[in-house]
């Protein structure tokens, strides 16, 4: 007994020794990240960690790590669920992370970001874009890869005014996060400021699965709108684009980077998927969007079997240089060190170029956004904009 | 007495035969040891007061008592571990104490029912309906009224009638008296008589009300407790057992 | 009265020692995810042993607990928030919340107290039904605390994240509450008001029999229970610091009658037993597929499987112990009678 | 508008039924309630995903998931409920909830978490124009079926005999069984039944909704449960009148109620619920006499 | 004391389960209550103890009208009961179930436990003081429920088959206990038991019912000899020269 007892304390010591030397010695950069692999989440995060697996190994292979360091990622599964967000955050930081990766949107990828900022470590969202996600409510280490919603939301609001000339719209709000609720409210500000006109603002909730009574309401107005600008998440938007089609309501649909999923444009499919408009981070199609995108595309062609379908790989991607750029011009992953470099650099990325401000000033994010528009069912790129005067947040 | 039993035995074939049943319901233990056998043709009337284990006897026969030891055999086959449907099947019937018709169906629905065993051969089921409502007439007349909004008597003679239905060997009768009125009971015990006259079934019969069961009984068995305590033919017992003794003790 | 007796000393004392032990072990490990997890253990006892408090007693089965976990983390979380925060988070609130930021330990119990108040409100006339309308009705009731939280935006945020509370509750304090909590459920399990609720269980005829009036008996108990849910999600508010409706729905419900379940709903002991047990499943899942995603061995996603083993390990138990592994005896009654043998 | 709104009324009220009526009939008879029903819909939605690329016909894959809804609500039946039938109402609560996540949980481990495409036919989104009513073709279709469902089921009940034996059976089972129906068949029918039902009105749910994902069965779960409260527990006729109560106090919500109020629906009815459950738990139709739970 | 019901009628749907049924029992007497299947007895029992309301009729103890009391609230005003079916508290073990019972009474805590052990001492239950009552045979059971019933304090004790499933031992023995219970603990008891030899034995006056209604009252022998007695639990037809 007291034998098997000594033997069961040595054994206990000896893995604690072990893992504490694991810990403390190990050699490579771990990058960590607390995107979500599943739930609503999902359509918007797998892309970027796909993204980002690319960016390691062509770190690791072309330009031998970040600082003469190997470079590791491992994404715990955030589950769509802003508390295992933060469990998965505190778990890689514990393993020794020294950069987090946050989940693309501001609900689920703040914990990250709070957990990255208690631990010094610099967080960055895959693209979040509300200006909720700001060095203002999460830290000065934080920062979003995204355009702000200000910037998305007056680049469609001018696309419709300006381009197309809809002079009315009707503006569907999801409830679901403050992504959703932001681009909608921004959308609102900026095409009531350059002259339009908005007949009708209405609610809904992800996963209602039922729009019948906002088109009640929609049938109600006398007129129809020019454009339907649709702020909302996930399959849902091809749910209630289905819902108005069969309604009979034919305005062009308009919305933000969320559109930007396959799965999206499936459910839409042939019959439902034209006159559907909308804005987000980059072109992947061809060297339009970038001169480096071909190359991207071949690399990730080469180590996933399949090409990129959405512009949210190139997010993953670029969080991983940004960061190996940053790292460099520091010249150390610690937090605040890299975070100074983020600040004072522009850099150039697959997502356009970007520029951060202080962190007094939020981390405020320069950023150009893509258009792309949907005929039935398959995306074309319309070009790069730069709204010229965007709502503040 | 035993020695007659066992002539008698030999004499007339042996439909059913309980030995050393005991039915629990949790810790009570409702019948503690029974032994008895129906032979066929035989009307076997089991008395006793209430909480005697009368009902329980029935109902383990039937397969529906959840716990029971001994042994219940029909025509030779040891049917104690059988499943209600299964014992139906064999050919023995039972209508229970509260009738248990189904209310919400109509009379010919319950009737219907009570000839499942025989629904693929539909001339026999017609054919059994109509012997039904010849037996019981009151049964043709409510043929499609909801069974719920009869009376009292006509709902037991709807629940013999049904139990006539599966063309059973042997008719599982308790209590048939409970809560009618005295001229129904006489009525209902009429069609009994009838019954047993045109049919030739074997019956075995539950009641408290020991003169009506005994005048169409050949034999009986007098439970108190959970166990026989004695039995023998009709006439006999009818003559010279002290009821009061049995029903009220000393 | 004299209420506590030789079991409750010992079942209280058990647990006194068992969580100071945790409590070293935690030290001793000192790591930030094991205290996490320890933390969370902690508050999940409160939460369960809150349920067993009236489940265990009553009988009868509640779903609406972890909606009355959700609105002691709501209500802690507006009081506690700092002020500043509040512009980020709550656009629309009310302006006499807008200046009030508590400090967050004092939130929790408001939280707690408001979380009894809305409980004895709503609930009062639901405590006559039984069997399959009483858990209907607070499934409803579940629902109805659900779609209020998700559609009050002003208060709640809506359906998105609730974040920027004060993180406030350490394992220290955790462990006090939870220690506070399983002293209140022994001593009211062996009270008055217990024991004729537990009579009550057993045969409500026979209960009411004897002069117990069952529905107030009951409603004492959810008050009760109402009101530890709402410390354990005040608890768990500050812990997690960021968290949404979903946090407080049927996953979490299914988790807290997991536990309680297993454990065994009749006895206290039941109720940690099955907190510890599911956590510690639950822990080990969880480091199972770490270690497979740090291994990069095998890229076969885990999703789900923890949620998969747990309700077939459920299914099993209901098969084969229905009653959880503590049925009837608390573990002070077997320690009284190990001692009484010697 | 008023003529749209009867439409929508139907429309959504005939699905409503149909679901309510599945989850009725397994419950008049046990007197257990199924939460494992709703992932009927879920088996639905899966199948018809997974028989996606498969070059049969659409209708021969709706066909092949209503079959594999009936083959899931049987076995339902012999892991939720057999085991635990006679233990207590709580425990077969319990069991059918574990087992729905269970399903849901496998959902996601096997499948993803992601909402997936259901392929429907493109006729069913075909907007229909008549007397000043706009509507997709699914929503008339949806009505057809299930009267056409409502009258076949009614008939059934009442001419054959195992429908006659269900009927009997949810009023006093142990007598069925004495009458030489077997439990099982009795038993195991209302499960095929109610998997059936749930099968067809989630054929029809997923041309509504289009999509898939592991929480897809709640809604409809839902539904079932507080049309059964309103309707009556105990009865077919109850359920199906709950379920167009539910989708005429829905949608008039839906047009009548402003947008504030309006997301506070579902405390609305689920109030509703409980004050049935309270003042008149039997529901708006009494249903048969209350016969003995085995 | 006294326990009186006047002319209780109860109404079930198109059947009426009691005619018009008065009867009163006084402290220290022991009133049998008989009559065959179905006649009413429990019905009346159950009206007294609370769990039915009468259609019409009126309850009183002494002065007091109860007829529209709760049954706790007549556990209050002096009114115990055991039941048909047993119902002992299964999870709770022996002194606990006696126990609740006792928290209704006026007495204080010490009281109340001192009092508690006299009853379980008193019906020999001291052996199995600390066992689940799950556990118990049925013969323990059925003492329990009794035992609980007296530990409320009752002026009147209602039993409700006490003996039913117990053996002839079983029964004698309860049968001493019970007939000394009244004058020891100063209360009336209403009994209802099918065993007719125990009910003879242990009771000061009869009460008979059939089919709701009542068709005899008054002593022992004068009612065993009742002709309307020996039909309704014979049936018509009965020789009394058989008697």
């Amino acid at each position: 007994m007291k034998k098997n007892l000594s033997k069961l304390c040595i054994f206990v010591f000896s893995t604690i020794v072990f893992f504490s030397w694991t810990t403390l010695y190990a050699k490579e950069v771990l990058i960590g990240g607390a995107a979500c692999e599943t739930g609503m989440q999902a359509p918007l995060d797998t892309p970027g960690i796909n993204g980002a697996k690319v960016a390691v190994k062509y770190l690791n292979d072309e330009k031998g790590g970040i600082l003469g360091r190997p470079v590791k990622f491992v994404n715990l599964d955030g589950k769509s669920d802003p508390v295992t967000v933060g469990n998965s955050a505190l778990e890689v930081i514990a393993q020794g992370a020294e950069f987090i990766i946050a989940p693309c949107d501001f609900d689920f990828g703040g914990p990250a970001s709070m957990a990255a900022q208690d631990a010094g470590i610099v967080g960055m969202s895959l693209c979040a874009s509300d200006p909720l996600f700001s060095s203002w409510s999460l830290g000065d280490k934080q920062f979003t890869l995204s355009m702000w919603n200000t910037t998305m939301s007056a680049t469609a609001a001018e696309f419709a005014y300006n381009e197309k000339g809809w002079k009315t719209a009707y503006v569907v709000t999801d409830q679901i996060i403050a992504y959703t609720r932001s681009l909608s409210e921004y959308f609102l500000v900026h095409f009531d400021a350059i002259g339009g006109k908005i007949l009708l603002e209405d609610t809904y909730t992800n996963g209602d699965n039922d729009f019948s009574a906002q088109l009640a309401r929609l049938k109600a107005l006398d007129e129809e709108p020019d454009v339907i600008f649709i702020s909302s998440y996930g399959i849902d938007i091809a749910l209630i684009t289905k819902t108005l089609r069969e309604a009979g309501i034919t305005a062009p649909i308009l919305g933000g980077d969320s559109y930007d999923d396959p799965s999206v444009w499936e459910a839409l499919g042939t019959k439902f998927g034209s006159d559907v408009y909308f804005v987000t981070h980059t072109w992947m199609g061809s060297a339009e969007g970038h001169p480096d995108m071909p190359e991207f595309v071949k690399l990730y062609t080469d180590y996933h079997g399949s090409a990129p379908d959405t512009a949210f790989v190139a997010t993953g991607w670029d969080t991983v240089m940004l960061f190996a750029q940053a790292a460099e011009i520091a010249g150390t992953t610690d937090g605040a060190a890299v975070a100074k470099a983020l600040e004072d650099n522009e850099f150039n990325l697959l997502t356009g170029d970007l520029d951060y401000s202080n962190a007094a000033d939020g981390h405020y994010p320069y950023k150009a956004a893509a258009l792309v528009g949907l005929t039935e069912g398959n995306p074309s790129f319309l070009g790069w904009r730069n709204p010229e005067n965007p709502p503040a947040p | 007495m035993l020695l007659k039993h066992t002539l008698e035995k030999d004499l007339k074939m042996r439909m059913l035969e309980i030995n050393n049943l005991q039915v629990n319901y949790g810790p009570v233990i409702a019948v503690k040891k029974v032994d008895l056998f129906v032979n066929q043709g035989e009307t076997v009337v089991l008395l006793g007061a209430n909480g005697a284990g009368k009902s329980s006897t029935l109902l383990s026969i039937a397969g529906v008592a959840n716990k029971l030891l001994g042994k219940v055999e029909f025509s030779g086959k040891d049917i104690t571990k059988f499943s209600p449907e299964k014992i139906l099947t064999l050919g023995i019937a039972t209508v229970p104490e509260n009738r248990d018709i189904f209310p919400d169906l109509s009379v010919k629905e319950n009737l219907v029912l009570g000839g499942y065993i025989n629904r693929k051969k539909n001339n026999i089921l017609q054919d059994t309906i109509e012997e039904v409502y010849n037996l019981f007439p009151i049964l043709s007349e409510r043929n499609s009224q909801v069974a719920g909004t009869l009376s009292g008597g006509e709902q037991q003679m709807l629940a013999i009638g049904r139990a006539l239905m599966s063309k059973p060997k042997i008719l599982l009768l308790d209590e048939p008296s409970l809560g009618l009125a005295p001229t129904i009971v006489e009525k209902i015990y009429e069609h009994i008589e009838q019954l047993k006259k045109n049919t030739n079934l074997t019956i075995l019969l539950v009641e408290q009300h020991a003169m009506k069961a005994l005048s169409i009984a050949d034999r009986v068995y007098f439970l108190r407790l959970g166990e026989i305590v004695s039995s023998g033919k009709a006439s006999d017992l009818k003559e010279k057992t002290d009821f009061k003794k049995i029903y009220f003790g000393e | 009265m004299k209420i506590i007796n030789n079991e409750n000393t010992f079942s209280i004392l058990f647990f006194l020692i068992l969580f100071i032990i945790i409590y070293f072990v935690n030290f001793f490990v000192g790591s930030a995810i094991f205290e996490r997890t320890v933390t969370n253990l902690f508050i999940y006892i409160i939460l369960v042993v809150g349920l067993q408090v009236f489940m265990g007693n009553s009988g009868i089965l509640s779903f609406a607990h972890i909606g009355f976990m959700s609105i002691g983390a709501y209500s802690s979380g507006l009081l506690s928030m700092p002020i500043k925060m509040k512009g980020f988070v709550l656009r629309d609130l009310y302006p006499i919340f807008e200046n009030v930021a508590f400090d967050p330990i004092l939130s929790i119990l408001i939280g707690g107290i408001f979380t009894a108040i809305i409980a004895a409100i709503l609930t009062l006339p639901l405590m006559r039904l039984n069997d399959a309308a009483a858990v209907i009705s607070s499934f409803a009731l579940l629902m109805v605390i659900h779609s209020i939280v998700v559609g009050w935006s002003a208060v709640t945020n809506g359906p998105r994240t609730f974040f920027g509370l004060p993180k406030a509750t350490t394992l220290e304090i955790a462990l006090i509450f939870s220690f506070l909590t399983v002293i209140f459920a022994f001593i009211y399990k062996n009270s008055k008001f217990g024991l004729l609720l537990r009579a009550s269980r057993d045969n409500d005829i026979a209960a009411e029999s004897i002069g117990a009036n069952i529905v107030y008996l009951r409603w004492f108990a959810i008050i009760a229970s109402a009101f530890l849910a709402g410390i354990a999600g005040g608890l768990w508010g500050h812990f997690i610091t960021s968290f949404s409706p979903k946090s407080f729905y049927l996953k979490e419900t299914f988790l807290v009658i997991s536990m309680i379940i297993i454990g065994g709903s009749f006895t206290v002991t039941g109720a940690i037993a099955g907190a510890l047990l599911v956590t510690i499943g639950y822990e080990f899942l969880r480091w199972t597929e770490k270690v497979i995603k740090f291994s990069d061995v095998i890229t076969f996603e885990f999703i789900g499987l923890t949620e998969i083993v747990l309700s077939i390990t459920i299914i099993i138990f209901l098969i084969t112990k229905p009653k959880g592994l503590f049925p009837f005896k608390e573990i002070g009654d077997t320690i009284n009678k190990i001692i009484k043998k010697e | 508008m008023f003529l749209q709104y009867i439409v929508d009324v139907l429309s959504l009220g005939s699905l409503y039924a149909l679901f309510a009526l599945g989850l009725v009939l397994v419950y008049g008879i046990l007197k257990l309630v199924n939460f494992a029903y709703g992932e009927l819909v879920l088996v639905i939605g899966y199948s018809i995903f997974l028989l996606k690329g498969s070059p049969f016909p659409w209708f021969f894959m709706a066909g092949t998931a209503i079959v594999m809804s009936i083959v899931f609500s049987i076995f339902t039946d012999y892991v939720a409920f057999r085991p635990v039938r006679e233990k207590s109402v709580t425990a077969v609560l319990i069991t059918s909830f574990a087992f729905a996540t269970l399903l849901q949980n496998a959902a996601l481990l096997l499948i993803s978490a992601k909402p997936k495409n259901v392929p429907m036919p493109s006729f069913l989104s075909d907007s229909v124009q008549f007397l000043g009513v706009i509507t997709p073709v699914r929503n008339l279709i949806s009505i057809f079926v299930t009267f056409l469902c409502l009258i076949i089921f009614y008939q059934f009940m009442k001419r054959s005999t195992l429908g006659l034996a269900m009927r009997a059976a949810a009023t006093n089972f142990n007598m069925t069984r004495m009458l030489g129906i077997p439990a099982n068949l009795v038993i195991t029918s209302a499960f095929a039944m109610s998997g059936l039902l749930a099968g067809i009105a989630g054929t029809l749910w997923m041309s509504k909704i289009a999509n898939v994902f592991p929480g897809v069965g709640l809604e409809p779960l839902l539904i079932a449960f507080i049309a059964t409260v309103i309707g009556g527990m105990r009865s077919v006729h109850g359920a199906v009148l709950g379920g167009f109560i539910l989708a005429f106090i829905d949608m008039s919500f839906n047009y009548l109620l402003p947008q504030d109020i309006l997301k506070f629906r579902d405390v609305f009815t689920f109030s509703i619920v409980i004050l049935i459950l309270l003042i008149r738990p039997q529901g708006l139709v009494k249903g048969p006499a209350t016969g003995i739970r085995t | 004391m006294k326990l009186s019901c006047e002319k209780i009628t109860v109404d079930f749907v198109g059947l009426r389960a009691l005619d018009q049924v008065s009867l009163s029992v006084k402290t220290k007497e022991i009133l049998g209550l008989i009559g065959p299947n179905g006649s009413g007895k429990t019905t009346l029992l159950n009206t007294i103890g609370g769990q039915l309301k009468p259609t019409k009729g009126n309850i009183f103890k002494d002065n007091l009208d109860i007829t529209e009391f709760t049954p706790q609230h007549r556990v209050k005003n002096g009114l115990a009961r055991s039941f048909q079916i047993v119902r002992t508290f299964d999870s709770l073990n022996v002194f606990e179930n006696i126990k609740s019972a006792s928290l209704v009474s006026n007495m204080n805590y010490s009281d109340k436990i001192k009092f508690c052990d006299e009853i379980i001492s008193y019906l020999n239950l001291d052996r199995i003081k600390h066992v689940l009552a799950n556990t118990l045979n049925y013969g323990d059971r059925r003492r329990v429920e009794i035992a609980r019933a007296m530990a409320t304090d009752p002026d009147f004790l209602l039993l409700d088959e006490p003996a039913a499933g117990m053996n002839d031992d079983e029964s004698e023995i309860l049968l001493t206990m019970l007939r000394e219970i009244p004058n020891k603990f100063n209360l009336g008891i209403l009994i209802i038991d099918h065993d007719m030899s125990l009910i003879m034995k242990l009771c000061d006056r009869l009460h008979v019912l059939d089919s709701g209604k009542t068709i005899a009252e008054g002593l022992v022998d004068q009612v065993k000899t009742h002709p309307d007695v020996v039909k309704a639990y014979l049936g018509e037809g009965f020789k009394n020269e058989n008697a």
